[in-house]
């Protein structure tokens, strides 16, 4: 201590707010005043947007059948298991939704399929994430050369059209539900190195950044504490929307027979796999169709709702 | 401005030749030897190396790329494995059906969207906003495959209004494939529109176009319109070049030889020289319409106009 | 009084305004009465939140709806009855008999059509002029304002802040309107060209003969410019009067302490003396003065009623409740 | 609350609109159609015997009425892309039925009777020892460009062949072709083959121009036949038009167009409203709309493809005969064409393909039984849950039978994992010379002589004094023995002792197990009411070259 | 005389822009007494807020001395120069932008403390922070509070608090209270006087408002793109003002004060941007007193009388001019 701390001057008469406490209670104020998290003010702007609640609750629906799909069906016998007697039968009191060429129950399949639609789109979505942040901050931060050639890279892979890129890819790594994320993931990562740039672009010249770097904050220490939480909002948002056209990838690539490996009830292979049933028995198509249609939808309300929440244009 | 139009363009040789390198070590690491999808199924191992020779599949990765990039600057894509037809003239067949499926999807869109968006903007948080903002999420919300296969079943089917298949019957046969494929499309220029003039209902000088007496329609018209196009130009110019490549599940339902179904059959037959052709096109005409849209954006924009005469070109918008 | 209304150019009486928000109702303006002669200047001063934006737009007829509401009993300009007016009718008034002129020329401005374009368009509207005459007059005003008429093909962020700010003088003043309502038209700008834009603004005002509204939070801006005088404090106008009243014959606690919290260049060492605490939230104002919470002067009753601005002198009203007391006077040294 | 509802009531619109699009059977055909699609097994043999006989009757070649009006272009609506023009640059059926219109082979097969007849070559005539075939041509046989064809060119198609990998097999045996003048040709084979007439009757050895080879870099795709290729685009259509050229009788339709389209439900729409004359290869699931259509007719044609599961014979626990034998007990192959071919198929248990010749009826089946199975595998080396395989396979049809598999696997101890793959994955890993592979769904489609058929399928040849299993050899079985018994046969001159020969093949075969023959199936056309002159084939090579639409 | 503290030579600050090299800050030398105010008064874009973050090396000089406490700063780095950054802060002039939204009163208060391991231990953190904010005038019931919470006077008070947190001898203030409206500007001017008064504070103030900087100076310096035109003690620069544009600039002020009318100089045309500029008086073109010596070479700054410094060759001591002149002429 260079400095002797008791020449700090005591509150002084202009101050302006009554100072109520002394210093003996002083050890409890911060705990006497709750902090509210700004987490929790989107909470109260998102709250007002009805299309944002409908999806979420949509979205708690869909995640909590996906969750208690496997407590409530057995994945080898209510699944996966043929039944041939029974198949192509119209929804009915014994199948809700009916049964498939192979004889399961589409409801089961619906359910449980939430599972892997969901987790493609998740993990498809956080491997964009992952790569798009890291790159797309570390160039808007660092800039130069380095952003220089991050952005050109991002521009040819922005080039290719994304189907394009999921399939070759697909084809490159092989069929699996693991390569299938891979492909989505590697498909969506430009636009996050984008909003990432582009968001530490816009905090990176905030005063504070300064502000922080005159307190001697080391520069990593600024990244991590003060630019990335509040980079977060877009890339929240974007990542809610991506989500669901993840989604909606993954099920094109299973039209196109290079989605989850059979028999795994992922929706879009369902899709796939009912289609040519679709004059008939339209209910194959007609239920993994509406669940894919009503989780995207619902990530796309909570991710329009997360914008108009975030975005500081909306507010006042 | 005719500078940056020049540097822009030459900026393209350094993207087609990384485009044209990532699409090699990726259909390079594919499995199954392309050389499989050329001789017969009971060739021998002779026949199969005398078949990746004559294909030109022999050295490696580094060497068949510099070879391919030889071409490519003389303006040779290459033979199609499968084909033995020339990648370019094969492409240029396509093209033509994948610009005019691309330009009819964008009306689509637009005619959905710009409305919409406007009218969901200026009414914001009333019921018409989500109502129009719901319209346009279940354009998006529906896999396009499956709305197409339904538009099939209603229109040409049922009702015989719209050929199901091809693209011979002129105006026709685009409108079901514009349909599916536009209603996609115009979710997320409506997002665009909405937000963009969101952005620009709440600028002064609109207020101070008011003040002037400007009729409130006239306002949001003139005025604000203009203004909020940038952003929905984007969203065009990106939209525009996913449907230039993209579009491969509304050519498969709809058996619309376009481009992106090209890519894809070559793709499943491992016939690198068409993938790498049809891709290098299509980035190559993706770049192009970039630079078209920027274009656009100075005449629509005078800020960016004068921007582009100043600077000349930047490698990278900062903003 | 009846008769003293045809000699006005404005005549206000109790507007109120309120932004019904989710958050709650913001009372911005809580009932003010304004009156203008021809060729007046008045400036109405106060600081961020005084609701003096507000009540511009309100005399516009430009409040957003929703979620402004505007109340009034009486609105006129130049006689004429505003307050009942068809929307349609609306436009024909604005621009052409009041206009105004916008705070932050940065932003004034559409950026995608020609200086030019953005003045004759008004003039097109309400002179009815075709594309060249409105085009030809458009610069002659660029002129006037001291920008070259060849200038007027350029864009927007082709010119410097204070050009741009002369630019909206212009639009705001191609029709001849009589009424101009100047909203803090030279905060954004440098001193310097501060000096030059109101110069413009004066001599203008006196070519044209219109009456101004100046709205400011600088009162030295007011006493350059302004013949009368409002302060506006939280929605009210607090105290009025000619300028020498306010000035040299301050009478409410709040513009007393405005003028203490300044620094005066004529005597450096003085020290400032800040009015303290801040302004009351909007959504919840207190039930007396609203001046009360920060005023040194409050009495027991200020907490309870609300003043009203009562006549302090011939040309000077105030509305504290201090003054009912025989005798009471503020401290501030003129 | 209000945006709430509005998005049920929309999504509550959409289910509506979608069920009612989708549930309610067709307005027009309300009456019979079945609620419970459910076949019994009865109906579907019956089903079975119905469609053999349309089958039969379809392909008997109706003539054009001279005097009858003809659509001038007829579209059919194809599954495949044509990849190539070269008709020894590829092998697959789509490309086979271009070249049948633009190109001729010197012989060819007679569809219903499999007998050898005439082509290009109007007579040709065999040495007695059966090593030189001499082929006498037409004086006026030409190319489609006007150019003669003469019996230069056919020393020239024979030449160009052994340096393709499609067309190298076909002409193994030929060690020489001597053109004896313009319209004779000799050809002399090193050994007796019995086959070797079949393989010329395949289209990839259509007769090609010296010439126009030669001098042109696309001179191949200009044949003797009577249509001429008028414009390609691949991955969309190719047309052909009446050939000046042609010698033969004129062919009744103008125009032939062979259109992509790769949706199975938009290609039977487009027959349905009329974009296209024939639909290839509508799916099984919509036959019934055809039946239905007035306007339509349904072709059924037994396949000649073989759809089997090749067994890796030299893996671990496959090379044990038992186990092969257990498996192909608990194959239920009535099952998977039930789920694979939607019942449109039957059984196939003989190791050469339906109607070759050499074909043992009195062949014990493996039939379909787990304590079978169980008994064989007891007799193994391994116990239940000993092994576990992966199977590889390339389509839905061939997923949706290993799922069956799978589960009946299980039920005697053997666990399977499933992967589908790409097709171009799916021939590289076969054909690699490592064989990474334990089963493979998988057919083949050949009639082009027993012989063939056996060599390729299960046979190997000697090399280096190890034997090296054939290209198509995916059991990889390297049996000398078996080798031995081919190649007798194929030089056996006398058809009665041949024919058991083969028999005893089939008994062999049927002890060892290689692999497990599962199904034949049909092939499916979709026509217009009226469309006639087609010969269809049973390899889906389809012969439209006397195609016509009366009007 | 208190002893300069900060002393600053020549130093300059240029940006590369597309369309040349922009002179920031062009070659400005100047002394900061220990416990005094040093007031920087300028337009925008005059360079005033550059040279105050390349004084504390938030940006990179591009040449010239920065000596605080006898130590050129410009020529350390890593733990040195994290240990002078304690002693010198800066205060920020939009209170909105220069918090973190994302944190709390308490930690951005309580950051510089555990980022320079000022205290470790929690509770003394606390304790400090509660210290600080009361230093400051923030009541302790927003400890927990987010800066959009609050009101620009609080929020520049947190400003405040963070850069005293490090027990500094130097604060930068970049127009601390432009952003606020005249009875708060007045509490916080207030308030760092008292700062200043109980803590030997060092201040640079850097603002456009000429009354403010009269107000809460001890020494003012004028800067007119990128140079120093004039500098002298308060009181002597607001009496005898000598470069033409300070007196342009004083006479511009508008006085809330009706007995005092004074003489408006009316300064022509606007600042241009300092990109390649010509070699000659920065204030040549807008200059009411221009002559033809005026654009010859700039002219230096040059001590007058007493601590009173400026660049005018108007007020140059002929032999000085002389020198100037053939120094721009060589």
């Amino acid at each position: 201590m260079e400095k002797d701390l008791k020449k700090m001057p005591t509150p002084a008469a202009s101050s302006t707010e009554s100072a109520s406490l002394s210093t003996t209670q002083a050890r409890l104020v911060s705990k006497t005043f709750k902090k509210r998290s700004t987490w929790a003010s989107v909470w109260r702007q998102l709250r007002k947007n009805k299309g944002a609640i409908a999806g979420l609750v949509l979205l708690i629906i869909i995640i909590g059948v996906a969750l208690a799909a496997p407590i409530i069906f057995d994945y080898n016998t209510d699944i996966i298991q043929n039944n041939i007697r029974e198949r192509r039968q119209p929804p009915s009191a014994d199948h809700w939704f009916g049964t498939d060429e192979m004889g399961r129950d589409i409801f089961a399949r619906v359910c449980y399929g939430a599972r892997y639609s969901l987790a493609v789109g998740v993990v498809a979505v956080l491997f964009a994430l992952v790569f798009g942040v890291t790159f797309g901050a570390a160039a808007g931060y660092i800039g130069g050369a380095f952003e220089n050639i991050m952005m050109r890279l991002c521009d040819i892979l922005s080039s290719i059209p994304s189907v394009l890129m999921a399939i070759a890819v697909v084809s490159a790594l092989g069929k699996s539900t693991l390569n299938l994320m891979i492909a989505v993931g590697v498909a969506s990562t430009a636009p996050f190195i984008r909003v990432a740039r582009a968001a530490v672009l816009t905090v990176r010249n905030e005063e504070y950044i300064e502000a922080a770097r005159a307190i001697a904050v080391p520069e990593w220490k600024i990244v991590v504490t003060h630019i990335l939480p509040n980079s977060l909002s877009p890339i929240i948002v974007q990542a809610t929307l991506r989500v669901g056209s993840a989604i909606i990838s993954a099920a094109q690539l299973s039209f196109l027979g290079l989605g989850v490996p059979a028999p795994a009830p992922e929706w879009g292979s369902m899709l796939s796999a009912g289609r040519i049933f679709i004059r008939d028995h339209s209910y194959m198509t007609l239920f993994p169709g509406l669940a894919i249609m009503v989780t995207v939808l619902s990530l796309n309300l909570i991710g329009d709702g997360l914008r108009d929440a975030l975005d500081p244009r909306l507010k006042s | 401005m005719s500078r940056y139009i020049v540097e822009r363009l030459l900026m393209l040789i350094p993207v087609l030749l990384s485009v044209a390198f990532i699409i090699f070590a990726i259909m390079n690491a594919a499995e199954g030897d392309p050389v499989y999808s050329v001789v017969s199924a009971d060739a021998t191992q002779e026949q199969i190396e005398a078949a990746r020779i004559e294909l030109g599949l022999d050295g490696t990765l580094i060497q068949r790329y510099f070879r391919y990039v030889g071409g490519m600057i003389k303006g040779d894509l290459g033979t199609s494995y499968v084909s033995k037809r020339d990648v370019m003239q094969t492409y240029m067949m396509r093209l033509p059906n994948t610009l005019k499926l691309a330009a009819a999807s964008m009306v689509v869109a637009l005619v959905i969207s710009i409305p919409l968006g406007i009218i969901a903007a200026v009414n914001q948080n009333s019921i018409r906003d989500a109502v129009s903002m719901v319209l346009a999420l279940l354009g998006l919300s529906m896999p396009n495959f499956w709305l197409g296969l339904l538009l099939i079943l209603l229109f040409s089917l049922r009702l015989g209004w719209f050929p199901s298949a091809g693209y011979e019957d002129g105006l026709r046969s685009i409108i079901l494939p514009a349909i599916t494929n536009g209603t996609g499309l115009a979710a997320f220029m409506t997002r665009a529109t909405r937000s963009s003039m969101l952005d620009v209902v709440r600028q002064d000088f609109l207020r101070t176009a008011r003040a002037k007496g400007v009729t409130e329609r006239k306002v949001i018209r003139k005025h604000a319109l203009r203004n909020a196009l940038i952003p929905i130009i984007t969203v065009f110019g990106v939209q525009f070049s996913n449907v230039l490549g993209g579009s491969v599940l509304v050519e498969t339902v709809f058996a619309w030889p376009g481009v992106g179904r090209l890519v894809v059959d070559a793709i499943e037959q491992r016939d690198i020289p068409t993938v790498t052709g049809a891709l290098v096109m299509t980035t190559m005409l993706v770049t192009i319409t970039n630079l078209l849209i920027d274009i656009v954006y100075a005449y629509v924009d005078p800020r960016i106009k004068s921007q582009y005469a100043k600077k000349g070109f930047k490698l990278w918008k900062r903003t | 009084m009846g008769d003293h209304t045809a000699k006005l150019i404005l005549d206000v009486k109790n507007l109120v305004v309120r932004y019904e928000t989710e958050d709650g109702i913001v009372h911005a303006i809580n009932g003010i009465d304004l009156q203008l002669g021809y060729r007046e200047t008045l400036g109405l001063v106060g600081e961020t939140g005084a609701g003096k934006t507000t009540a511009a737009l309100a005399m516009l007829r430009l409040v957003p709806d929703p979620p402004g509401v505007v109340e009034c009993e009486r609105l006129t300009i130049d006689g004429r009855d505003i307050l009942n007016m068809p929307s349609a009718k609306m436009d024909d008034v604005r621009g052409k008999d009041i206009s105004m002129v916008f705070q932050d020329p940065m932003t004034a401005l559409n950026p995608v059509f020609t200086v030019g374009e953005q003045i004759a368009e008004s003039l097109q509207i309400h002179e009815h002029l075709d594309k060249r005459d409105a085009m030809k007059r458009a610069r002659e005003m660029l002129e006037l304002v001291g920008i070259p008429g060849s200038r007027a093909g350029d864009y927007p962020h082709e010119f410097s802040g204070g050009m741009k700010q002369r630019v909206v003088i212009a639009i705001a003043l191609a029709c001849n309107p009589k009424l101009l309502i100047a909203d803090e038209p030279t905060t954004a700008l440098d001193v310097t060209i501060q000096a030059q834009v109101l110069e413009l603004m004066t001599t203008l005002k006196e070519k044209y003969d219109t009456s101004m509204i100046m709205i400011t939070h600088d009162l030295g801006i007011v006493a350059e410019v302004c013949d009368v005088v409002a302060v506006m404090y939280a929605g009210h106008i607090v105290e009025q009067g000619t300028l020498e009243d306010v000035f040299n014959r301050t009478k409410h606690p709040y513009t007393e302490g405005l003028f203490n919290s300044l620094p005066n260049i004529y005597n450096r060492t003085a020290m400032l003396k800040p009015i303290k605490g801040l302004m009351s939230d909007p959504t919840d104002p207190p039930p007396g003065c609203p001046f009360e919470p920060r005023c040194e002067y409050a009495l027991a009753e200020c907490k309870t009623r609300n003043p009203d601005l009562v006549p302090a002198g011939p040309t000077h009203k105030v509305a504290c409740l201090a003054y009912e007391q025989e005798g009471f006077h503020i401290k501030r040294r003129i | 609350m209000t945006k709430v509802r509005t998005v049920l009531a929309i999504l509550l619109c959409m289910s509506i609109m979608l069920g009612v699009l989708g549930c309610s059977p067709s307005s027009t055909n309300e009456t019979d159609v079945p609620t419970d699609a459910q076949p019994t097994d009865a109906e579907v043999e019956q089903e079975e015997e119905q469609a053999t006989d349309d089958a039969d009757a379809e392909v008997e070649s109706e003539t054009p009425d001279a005097s009858g009006e003809y659509k001038d272009r007829i579209i059919i609506g194809v599954a495949n892309d044509i990849t190539t023009l070269d008709p020894q640059g590829s092998n697959t059926d789509a490309n086979m039925m271009a070249f049948t219109l633009t190109h001729e082979t010197l012989v060819e097969v007679d569809p219903e009777t499999n007998e050898i007849i005439p082509g290009m070559a109007k007579e040709w005539t065999m040495s007695d020892d059966g090593l030189e075939f001499t082929f006498a041509i037409p004086e006026n046989v030409a190319f489609s460009d006007g150019t003669p064809c003469t019996a230069n060119d056919i020393k020239f198609t024979f030449d160009r062949a052994k340096d393709s990998s499609f067309t190298k097999a076909k002409v193994e045996l030929v060690t020489e072709v001597e053109v004896i003048d313009d319209t004779h040709a000799k050809v002399v084979i090193s050994k007796p083959s019995q086959d070797f007439l079949m393989l010329l009757a395949h289209q990839s050895m259509s007769i090609l121009s010296e010439d126009l080879v030669n001098d042109d870099e696309f001179g191949y795709q200009i044949g003797t036949g009577p249509y001429a290729v008028e414009e390609w685009t691949p991955g969309d259509q190719i047309s052909f038009v009446k050939s000046e050229h042609f010698y033969g009788e004129e062919p009744p339709t103008q125009k032939i167009v062979f259109r992509l389209i790769k949706e199975e439900s938009s290609r039977l729409i487009a027959l349905q409203t009329g974009e296209i004359e024939v639909c290839i290869d509508p799916l099984t699931t919509d036959l019934t709309y055809i039946e239905e259509d007035e306007d339509l007719e349904l072709v059924k044609i037994p396949n000649f493809v073989m759809l089997y599961l090749a067994i890796n014979n030299e893996r671990e626990g496959l090379d044990d005969v038992n186990v092969r034998k257990a498996i192909a007990h608990a194959t239920d192959k009535a099952s998977m064409i039930e789920i694979g071919y939607n019942g449109e198929g039957f059984v196939h248990d003989h190791w050469i393909n339906r109607d070759q010749f050499g074909w043992y009826d009195d062949l014990q089946p493996y039939e379909y039984d787990i304590e079978k199975a169980k008994e064989a595998l007891a007799n193994s080396a391994y116990e239940p849950g000993d092994l576990s395989f992966r199977v590889i396979y390339n389509d839905t049809a061939k997923e949706n039978m290993a799922l069956i598999l799978k589960e009946d696997l299980a039920k005697i101890g053997i666990e399977l994992e499933l992967i589908k793959l790409e097709t171009a994955a799916l021939k590289g890993i076969l054909n690699d010379a490592a064989l990474d592979y334990d089963f493979c769904l998988y057919q083949f489609t050949d009639n082009l002589g027993t012989d063939y058929t056996l060599r390729n399928q299960y046979g190997s040849f000697e090399q280096d004094g190890k034997l090296v299993k054939n290209g198509s050899n995916r059991a990889n079985m390297k049996d000398a023995e078996f080798n031995r018994m081919i190649d007798e046969a194929l030089v056996e001159l006398d058809v009665e002792k041949r024919e058991a020969m083969y028999n005893d093949i089939e008994v062999y075969l049927n002890e060892i197990v290689p692999i497990i023959p599962i199904a034949t199936s049909y092939i499916n056309v979709g026509i217009k009411e009226g469309l006639g002159g087609v010969r269809w084939n049973g390899t889906a090579k389809h012969d439209y070259r006397y195609v016509f639409l009366e009007q | 005389m208190a002893e300069a503290i900060l002393q600053v030579r020549n130093l300059k600050k240029y940006f590369k822009t597309n369309s040349g090299m922009l002179h920031a800050v062009d070659d400005i030398s100047f002394d900061v007494r220990e416990g005094k105010t040093l007031g920087i008064v300028g337009e925008s874009g005059c360079g005033k807020s550059t040279a105050g973050r390349t004084i504390l090396r938030l940006l990179e000089h591009t040449s010239g001395q920065v000596i605080f406490d006898g130590v050129d700063i410009t020529k350390l780095s890593g733990n040195k120069l994290r240990k002078v950054r304690k002693d010198m802060q800066i205060i920020f002039q939009d209170p909105f932008s220069s918090l973190d939204p994302k944190k709390t009163i308490s930690q951005t208060i309580s950051e510089p403390i555990r980022v320079n391991r000022i205290l470790t231990d929690k509770k003394q953190v606390e304790e400090r922070v509660l210290e600080l904010m009361k230093t400051v005038g923030l009541a302790e019931r927003l400890i927990n509070s987010y800066p959009h919470e609050l009101d620009g006077g609080r929020r520049q008070r947190i400003g405040i608090a963070r850069a005293l947190a490090v027990l500094p001898k130097l604060i930068v203030c970049d127009e601390p209270v432009s952003a606020l409206d005249v009875s708060i500007q007045a509490q916080i001017l207030n308030l760092l006087k008292e700062l200043q008064n109980k803590m030997n504070l060092t201040y640079i103030f850097i603002t456009h408002d000429l009354s403010v900087v009269n107000h809460f100076s001890d020494d003012i310096a004028v800067m007119y793109l990128g140079s120093i035109v004039e500098k002298a003690p308060a009181e002597e620069l607001f009496n005898n003002p000598l470069h033409p544009y300070t007196r342009a600039l004083l006479s511009a002020i508008p006085v809330p004060d009706l007995r005092h009318k004074r003489e408006r100089i009316s300064l022509k045309g606007e600042v241009v941007s300092p990109i390649n500029l010509p070699d000659e008086c920065r204030f040549a073109n807008r200059c009411f007193e221009c002559e033809a010596r005026c654009r010859r070479g700039i002219p230096p700054l040059l001590e007058v009388s007493p601590d009173h410094f400026v660049a005018c060759v108007h007020h140059t001591p002929p032999e000085a001019a002389g020198r100037a002149a053939g120094e721009a002429l060589a």
